[in-house]
């Protein structure tokens, strides 16, 4: 089923066209809670979607492989299956390894087999490379290399769950009710053709790195062609997998923060970076002019999420919506702001941010083990 | 037994007849007249009497109008009276008519003034071919001529004997000439045209004495003014007016003021009686009364009403009023309705002149609508006025076109167009633009 | 600046044996090309404004006139040819966009001209249209899969939503009042009414004189959503977004100020004189999930009443995005090709943005086979269509209907001058200004129109007849009854039709 | 969903829907139902994100909304009014005809987009392109006022009506946020209460002194909209308001060679 | 009768009525020696008033005050067809006909001391000239209106 060009992407469109609703929510206390909230939440935005792609992306379900890539891949058939593992099993240590428990649901048509692996780099990994570039690395290979494969997950004490039908088919189907995460994205899509392909629904995802999209990147051209520099490889045809990398990029691998990230993928505007103080301004320029392929041009707000950190980012002149909601610990963040009330009818503020602005939540404990708020966080 | 008798032989008689015919295309005509000839074209004995036109062409109508029309022609024979009792025409000569329907269409007599010498040889008046015919055979052996009264017999008179070479001077009572007819700018810029025309104009001034020859007393030598100065002349044209032609219908019983009173379907206060013309006091439309309007189109318009009537269709006179369309002295003038606004409560004047081209355009309006109107030189497009005027139209939206230089029909708004031309609002022809003036005035 | 550096393009060749000074030309020029000089008592021309338009050649009552491409020729050079010199100068004389009015005028391919028709010989019989029946009725909108009946009751429970019959298969394509004469868009609105086909108000609203043809007219729906009210959607037989014009893929439009007079100011519903702005996008469509929220905003204002259409241009993503457009909820999509007119487009984008038509029915009528969708919307498409033939061949192709535009507007008097964009177009056709637009009478511009729908249907039906088939639907999407002359393997593979011979 | 589940109560000429869990479809053919007749109020009850509230209804009717009303809210409406108790989403008034909107809260982007007559009140703050392409036609004249700030592109491509935004919960010396206010204006008016820079404003746009008529406008317009939220209306048009206006009805007027 | 009819929503101000009217009362009716040789005059005149435009010719009105008040009877109604006309010989240009034309159709011929010539409505055609040949179909040839 990787075989692009006859499945997912079968009539060598440019990129697949999709349109979506988005949700997020993180308790920064790191409290966990379970799926129904969030199901019911995107649920409520069911017409921005037309049931061909829902997904969810959720930190914190696995505290007891906690040190282990947990890899979620999709097959097509066993015997793809007994290849990959062969595979798996040469160049990881595989802790645990399960079928990932699901439920009858009506509306789920033919769904892949799903099995989710805890694993950790063997001796095969190369000195020079750290475990998570091996882990991209071999992520990469088996997307690439097998046929009827799909790693579609592969972060630590997280998971991705996605596939072909509303979101909450998919939540029922993955009986995410019965998860606990501090922090859950999900995704409901809308995608201009029907070869749904459970890969390539939402959440789109590299090591702990998850981005949900709602937009069309125009400039996905040249973002993909820049990343393919860095050795990324765009295999699912679509716009959003660009933001996954872009963001695995800035962030992990050349250490941006995440603020100066959300000013190369929606950097301002030339006449505002000219009004700006010189220190600024060169430091905006600098951005600008060296990521200028990763622009991200065009309509979109995305939810990126890794281990204790949710933002939200929309385009630089804000042309798809996002509402951001907070109570008590809790921010939220949505394509609409019914879908939040309608699980927290009485936030304490709710608001829509400045384009290119990102909105961030971050645990309050924090890898640092630094306190923050989701106030400061939220004025960039 | 005729079944229609007509008295008078003009545009009125004709009128009726062609009336008449249109109704009834059986029951006898006999028309009366004491001239002798076929109804000619009495405006026209200026041009007669100049030379420019000939009796033939003078017919008012064709040699065998009365023949095809199955009309009885009694002329040259004098009405000496009417017994409305016995329904009977009475001739001079003893004869009667019995009428079932009479239409008195006599005309006028011109008005002359008891003047010492007025009796003279070379003393006309100048309202009958006739008249035009005793002028022309004076001419032969003069040079000058006096013409008193400066109305528009007076002019047209002038117009005939200037153009036989004759000096004219004119005479006339008040400050200016066509005074009746005009304003004081149109009467300025005509009485220049005759100043123009080598012809003199003494105003303010009546003739009190007509002098003969001193050989041959009968014969005119002179006229005295009231001021004392003598104006030599060969003869004198006695042009002050007509009035009414009343003789035949005196002690008839016909109810007269200065004219025949009818009402708005010519009928006299005598029944089967009809009236018209110059003889018969009419409604006049602007003034709302009735009146004398001693015009030509009003006569044949008020005789072709009372034809109507006599054959038994009702129809209604409309009305008429003062009138006039000259062409003299190479000016075109056309007036109608009130001269002025002088006297007149609630009057509104509009006027446009161009002192360079003497090109004069004025007219008057009450409550927006249209009550006189006077044009000098550019008289194309006044009959779309004096439409307007004729019927009642209130133009108070668009007054100002009225006298602009480009007015035209095209400068009615749009619903008075369509109605103009006779197409109604519900009609495909009517369309359903917008008025495309109307748009461009909101640009 | 002074002087152009622009030669005259066209020469006015006037011959005076014949020439009667009636000065009827100087009357008809919209452009002021003719001029009658007193003082000579002659009437003359200034070269430099023609546009070529003819109507002063047909108007001349002594056929005195001619119009001759200026024979001035530029340095051969193939890559520096005339248009490409001149555009250089008229902007460096402007500093502005270039203008230009109608379609495409550059040499890209025509794929119908590569295609040609089947006939039947001896397996089959053809058909005699004149006296046999021949059905071209077309019905638009979504059907569902299948039909459900309860045979017990002879009940139909499949509850249709509204479908709207054609009974020929040519609609009028959308061509704003504003744009075009209200004398133009009554006489498409009568036509349409009389021939049983739609015509369609364009972005610019719906005069009030024309609400009585709404049974035949597609409301727009556009950026600029000028005219657009409850009743004006009421008024409809279909309710169109525009999204989107062949000749100008992704620009928006300016309907200059001048040309908003007070009637185009009453239909759009803004004040007299202020420039009507379409913006590029929808402000409240910039994704395909705001278009579904639109789709269906018209479909609650009115009460699922009404198929609603989305017009896209063809652009490269034409089938996803229909794909896109018929699961949002769209009862029809409507393509625009490259050659697709306009009123006003940048030449720039007119001439090198879109994709023939030709080549996005094709892929958009496989892709919603493909998917399995293709009965849930109807597909229209537009964008050069010339004669009957065109319309069979987008027929076969997989199109339901047509729309046509330039056809329609030659129909009734166009000549192709190109500048409509003026508002001068001496047809009378592309202007709102009162003393232009009169020259269409809607009572002779419906009858042609009329004849060319009913001399286009009696051709369709001779062409069915010959193929064997005598309703229109043994024709939708057949192309085994197309086949493809000059065309590379990957252009037959695209249009999905073989090669000749084959 | 089953329309005939939604709990419908009616007293006098006061209807009460409880809305939790219906589909907008089926909500809005209640209404529709329900509209008809005597009725002059409608009370909804537990709104959330249900679309095009207000759509189709055709008449005068004052329609309460307690919860969040979903996205183009009054789109296409023609005569009712809407009073929010909460915030509106995105494309609220959407080419409305006729009619009110009050939003006691916030409201999301577009909000008024290309509405052509009534009026719209928002007691809090509004997204991106607030009142685009607002038009007007002769005594059809829009009106929009924003008791709280707005963002980016305000009033762009405004055609006509009247714009107001009040900036009430800015603070001392604080400005407006929003860049490109009134970018490709080319009717219609905008008063701004509180400061705005030049480069905040599109190049369509200039800054004039207002006048009475302005005066007479935003009395009329701030004292209804004090009268719904419960401000003094004195104190808000005691502060320094400016207003925009386009330099040119024709903006792109030489944007093209010929 | 059967009268012209403008309509002037659709008159386009062309002129082609003037020119076939002159073509028709020329002798040659040869459109070119009509204007270039024989001077002959059209009957029927397009008014202009900004965009609006319609042409005008003798109305033959039903109530024709030109003939009532001709003082010569120069101005008469055919009795078969209805049409008025103008018999040049017998008119002295007294103007009274262009005091009482509602429609200001009459022109004078002030050199010649008469009216000019006037629509007959071409006697010689079943539909006349200007009607027939406009090319707009803004002239219709009607028994009412």
């Amino acid at each position: 089923m990787k075989d692009t060009a006859n499945h997912y992407n079968p009539y060598g469109d440019d990129k697949v066209i999709a349109a979506c609703s988005i949700f997020g929510m993180m308790d920064t206390s790191g409290r966990r809670f379970s799926g129904v909230d969030i199901t019911k939440a995107i649920a409520n935005m069911h017409d921005r979607g037309n049931g061909l792609g829902g997904g969810f992306g959720v930190y914190g379900i696995y505290p007891e492989h906690a040190d282990h890539y947990a890899l979620h891949i999709m097959y097509e058939d066993k015997l793809t299956q007994r290849d990959v593992e062969d595979f798996l099993r040469d160049n990881f240590h595989v802790a645990f390894a399960e079928e990932v428990p699901t439920r009858r649901a009506a509306a789920i048509k033919s769904p892949p087999i799903v099995w989710r692996y805890f694993v950790y780099p063997n001796s095969r990994r190369p000195a020079d490379r750290s475990n998570d570039d091996y882990v991209v690395e071999l992520v990469m290979k088996i997307n690439t290399g097998f046929r009827d494969a799909c790693v579609f997950s592969s972060g630590r004490n997280m998971g991705v769950f996605k596939g072909v039908g509303y979101p909450e088919e998919i939540s029922e189907y993955f009986r995410l009710e019965e998860y606990e995460g501090y922090l859950w994205t999900a995704h409901g899509r809308f995608p201009t053709n029907s070869k749904g392909w459970w890969g390539g629904a939402h959440p789109f995802s590299i090591l702990d790195w998850t981005v949900v999209h709602n937009g069309e990147i125009s400039s996905y051209g040249i973002n993909r062609r820049f990343l393919e520099m860095f050795g990324y490889i765009c295999t699912m045809h679509t716009d959003t997998e660009v933001v996954a990398y872009a963001v695995d990029l800035l962030l992990r691998r050349h250490g941006l923060p995440i603020e100066a990230a959300a000013k190369v993928m929606a950097p301002p505007l030339w006449s505002h970076i000219d009004r700006l103080p010189d220190n600024e301004q060169a430091l905006y320029k600098s951005l600008r002019q060296v990521y200028s392929s990763l622009l991200l041009n065009g309509p979109f707000t995305i939810i990126v999420a890794h281990e204790g950190e949710m933002i939200g980012l929309t385009d630089r002149i804000r042309l798809r919506p996002l509402t951001a909601g907070v109570k008590g610990d809790v921010l939220y963040l949505s394509s609409e702001e019914s879908a939040i009330r309608l699980i927290c009818p009485d936030l304490d503020k709710t608001w829509t941010p400045m384009g290119g602005e990102p909105i961030i939540g971050r645990l309050k404990t924090n890898k640092e083990g630094k306190a923050v708020t989701i106030e400061e966080c939220a004025v960039a | 037994m005729p079944k229609y008798v007509i008295i008078g032989n003009s545009a009125g008689g004709i009128g009726a007849v062609e009336a008449i015919r249109q109704v009834d295309s059986e029951g006898p005509i006999a028309i009366v007249s004491d001239e002798p000839y076929p109804a000619y074209s009495r405006p026209m004995i200026s041009e007669y009497l100049s030379g420019e036109t000939s009796l033939e062409r003078m017919l008012f109508r064709p040699r065998d109008f009365y023949r095809a029309n199955g009309v009885d022609t009694i002329f040259g024979k004098k009405v000496s009276g009417i017994d409305t009792k016995e329904s009977l025409v009475k001739f001079a000569n003893g004869d009667t008519l019995r009428y079932e329907k009479l239409l008195v269409a006599t005309g006028g007599v011109p008005f002359v003034p008891k003047t010492e010498g007025g009796d003279r040889e070379g003393v006309f008046t100048f309202t009958t071919l006739r008249d035009a015919n005793l002028i022309s055979s004076k001419l032969e052996n003069a040079r000058s001529a006096v013409v008193i009264g400066g109305g528009l017999i007076g002019i047209s008179v002038t117009q005939a004997l200037v153009k036989r070479d004759i000096d004219v001077t004119i005479v006339e009572l008040k400050d200016r000439i066509l005074n009746v007819l005009l304003d004081e700018e149109a009467s300025r810029i005509a009485g220049q045209a005759v100043l123009k025309a080598g012809v003199k104009i003494v105003t303010n001034s009546t003739v009190k004495q007509i002098t003969g020859q001193p050989f041959a007393e009968q014969a005119v030598r002179s006229v005295i003014l009231d001021n004392g100065d003598e104006v030599r002349c060969d003869l004198v044209v006695m042009a002050i007016g007509v009035m009414p032609r009343l003789d035949a219908v005196a002690d008839s019983g016909i109810k007269a003021n200065r004219g025949i009173v009818v009402d708005r379907y010519m009928t006299t206060s005598v029944p089967n009686v009809y009236a018209c013309g110059d003889v018969a006091e009419a409604y006049d439309y602007v003034l709302g009364i009735n009146r004398l309007t001693p015009i030509w189109p009003n006569a044949y318009i008020g005789g072709r009403i009372a034809g109507f009537n006599m054959a038994g269709l009702e129809t209604e006179y409309a009305g008429g009023t003062a009138m006039n369309s000259m062409n003299y002295f190479g000016l075109a003038i056309v007036s109608a309705g009130l001269v002025t606004a002088d006297g007149q409560p609630d009057c509104e004047t509009l006027y446009h002149l161009n002192s360079e081209t003497n090109v004069y355009r004025k007219v008057i309006l009450r409550d927006g609508r249209i009550v006189g109107m006077a044009f000098v030189n550019d008289i194309d497009k006044s009959g779309i006025v004096y439409g307007l005027m004729r019927d009642g139209i209130d133009v108070g939206s668009f007054k100002r076109a009225l006298i602009g230089d480009d007015f035209a029909l095209i400068s009615l708004p749009k619903d008075l167009r369509k109605e103009r031309f006779g197409i109604s609002l519900d009609s495909p022809l009517y369309g359903d633009q917008e008025d495309l003036v109307e748009e461009l005035v909101l640009e | 600046m002074l002087k152009t550096y622009l030669p005259a393009r066209f020469i006015v060749e006037r011959n005076a044996s014949r020439c009667i000074q009636c000065q009827v030309c100087v009357r008809q020029c919209g452009f002021d090309v003719h001029y009658y000089d007193e003082e000579d008592d002659e009437v003359r021309a200034r070269d430099e404004r023609c546009v070529a338009c003819h109507r002063c050649v047909v108007f001349c009552p002594t056929n005195a006139l001619t119009i001759r491409k200026n024979p001035l020729d530029y340095r051969e050079n193939f890559n520096w040819r005339g248009e490409a010199i001149e555009d250089i100068i008229k902007q460096s004389e402007t500093g502005g966009i270039l203008l230009t009015g109608m379609g495409n005028d550059k040499s890209y391919p025509i794929y119908w001209d590569k295609l040609v028709l089947n006939a039947s010989q001896v397996t089959n019989p053809s058909i005699d249209p004149l006296r046999e029946p021949m059905e071209l009725r077309t019905y638009l909108g979504r059907r569902p899969d299948k039909v459900e009946v309860d045979w017990e009751t002879g009940k139909l429970n499949t509850r249709l939503t509204p479908l709207v019959p054609l009974e020929v298969p040519v609609m009028f394509s959308a061509i704003s009042y504003g744009a075009i004469s209200l004398n133009v868009h009554e006489s498409l609105a009568r036509a349409a009414s009389e021939a049983g086909t739609l015509w369609n108000t364009g972005e610019g609203g719906l005069h009030k004189k024309l609400y009585k043809y709404g049974s035949n007219t597609i409301v727009q729906v556009a950026s600029g959503r000028f005219g657009v009210h409850p009743g004006y959607l009421d008024a409809a037989r279909v309710v169109e977004i525009k999204i989107g014009q062949g000749a100008k893929p992704g620009i928006g439009g300016h309907l200059p100020g001048e040309k908003v007079s007070a009637e185009v100011a009453a239909t759009r519903m803004i004040p007299m004189g202020t420039d009507a702005l379409s913006p590029a996008p929808h402000h409240d469509i910039y994704s395909i999930e705001d278009l579904s929220q639109l789709i269906y905003a018209l479909k609650e204002a009115t009460n699922y009443t009404k198929p609603v259409s989305v017009k896209i241009a063809a652009v490269h993503n034409a089938a996803a995005i229909a794909s896109g457009i018929v699961r949002a909820g769209a009862d029809i999509v409507a393509i625009d090709g490259i050659r697709g007119a306009t009123g006003a487009a940048p030449k720039i984008i007119r001439d090198n943005v879109g994709i023939p038509i030709e080549l996005a029915l094709a892929s958009v009528d496989q892709r919603l086979r493909e998917e399995g969708i293709r009965n849930q919307a109807s597909v229209v498409v537009a964008g050069g269509i010339r004669n009957s033939a065109d319309v069979v061949k987008a027929i076969a192709l997989g199109a339901d209907a047509v729309y046509i535009g330039t056809a329609a507007l030659i129909s009734i008097g166009c000549h192709v001058c190109q500048a409509c964009y003026t508002g001068r177009c001496s047809w009378g056709i592309a202007t709102t200004d009162s003393y232009l637009a009169k020259r269409i009478n809607p009572d002779i511009a419906s009858h042609r129109l009329v004849n060319l729908l009913r001399a286009w249907s009696h051709e369709i039906k001779e062409m069915l007849g010959g193929m064997g088939v005598n309703a229109l639907e043994s024709l939708r999407g057949n192309r085994l009854h197309l086949r493809g002359v000059g065309l590379t393997d990957t252009e037959l593979e695209i249009l999905g039709v073989r090669m000749a011979g084959s | 969903m089953n329309p005939t589940a939604t709990s419908i109560e009616r007293s006098g000429t006061t209807v009460k829907i409880d809305a939790s869990g219906v589909y907008y479809r089926d909500l809005n053919t209640v209404l529709r139902e329900v509209v008809t007749g005597d009725v002059e109020r409608i009370d909804l009850v537990n709104i959330c994100g249900q679309r095009y509230i207000g759509t189709d209804l055709g008449r005068e009717v004052e329609i309460n909304i307690h919860g969040t009303p979903g996205n183009d809210l009054g789109a296409f409406m023609d005569g009712p009014r809407i009073n929010v108790y909460g915030n509106a989403q995105d494309g609220c008034g959407n080419t409305m005809n006729e009619g009110e909107i009050v939003i006691h809260g916030h409201a999301g982007d577009i909000t008024g987009f290309s509405m052509r007559g009534g009026k719209i009140f928002i007691r809090d703050n509004v997204g991106y392109r607030v009142g685009i392409h607002m038009k007007q036609y002769l005594s059809k004249v829009p009106s929009l006022v924003i008791g709280g700030t707005a963002q980016d592109f305000l009033g762009e491509y405004m055609a006509g009506g009247i714009l107001v935004v009040l900036g009430l919960n800015l603070r001392a010396g604080e400005t407006h946020k929003a860049n490109f206010i009134g970018t490709g204006m080319h009717a219609g008016v905008m008063y701004i209460r509180g400061s705005v820079e030049r480069h905040q404003l599109g190049k369509e746009v200039g800054i004039v002194e207002l006048n009475a008529q302005d005066r007479e406008n935003l009395d009329l317009l701030v004292a209804e909209f004090a009268n719904h939220f419960g401000y003094d209306a004195k104190e808000i048009l005691a502060g320094d308001f400016i207003k925009l206006l386009p330099l040119s009805l024709r903006p792109y007027g030489r944007l093209y060679a010929y | 009768m059967k009268r012209v009819y403008p309509r002037e929503e659709v008159c386009i101000g062309c002129r082609l009525c003037e020119v076939h009217c002159k073509v028709e009362h020329s002798r040659s009716k040869d459109v070119v020696k009509a204007f270039k040789r024989e001077q002959s005059v059209a009957r029927v005149r397009v008014q202009e008033n900004g965009p609006l435009s319609f042409a005008l010719q003798c109305r033959h009105c039903p109530e024709p005050y030109c003939v009532y008040s001709c003082l010569t009877g120069a101005m008469h109604r055919d009795p078969g067809s209805g049409v008025v006309k103008h018999d040049p010989d017998r008119c002295v240009g007294c103007w009274t006909c262009v005091l009482v034309c509602p429609f200001g159709v009459l022109v004078r011929d002030v050199a010649n001391h008469r009216i000019g010539p006037k629509c007959d409505l071409c006697p010689d055609r079943a539909v006349p000239a200007c009607v027939a040949n406009c090319p707009n179909e803004a002239l219709v040839y009607a028994e009412e209106a």
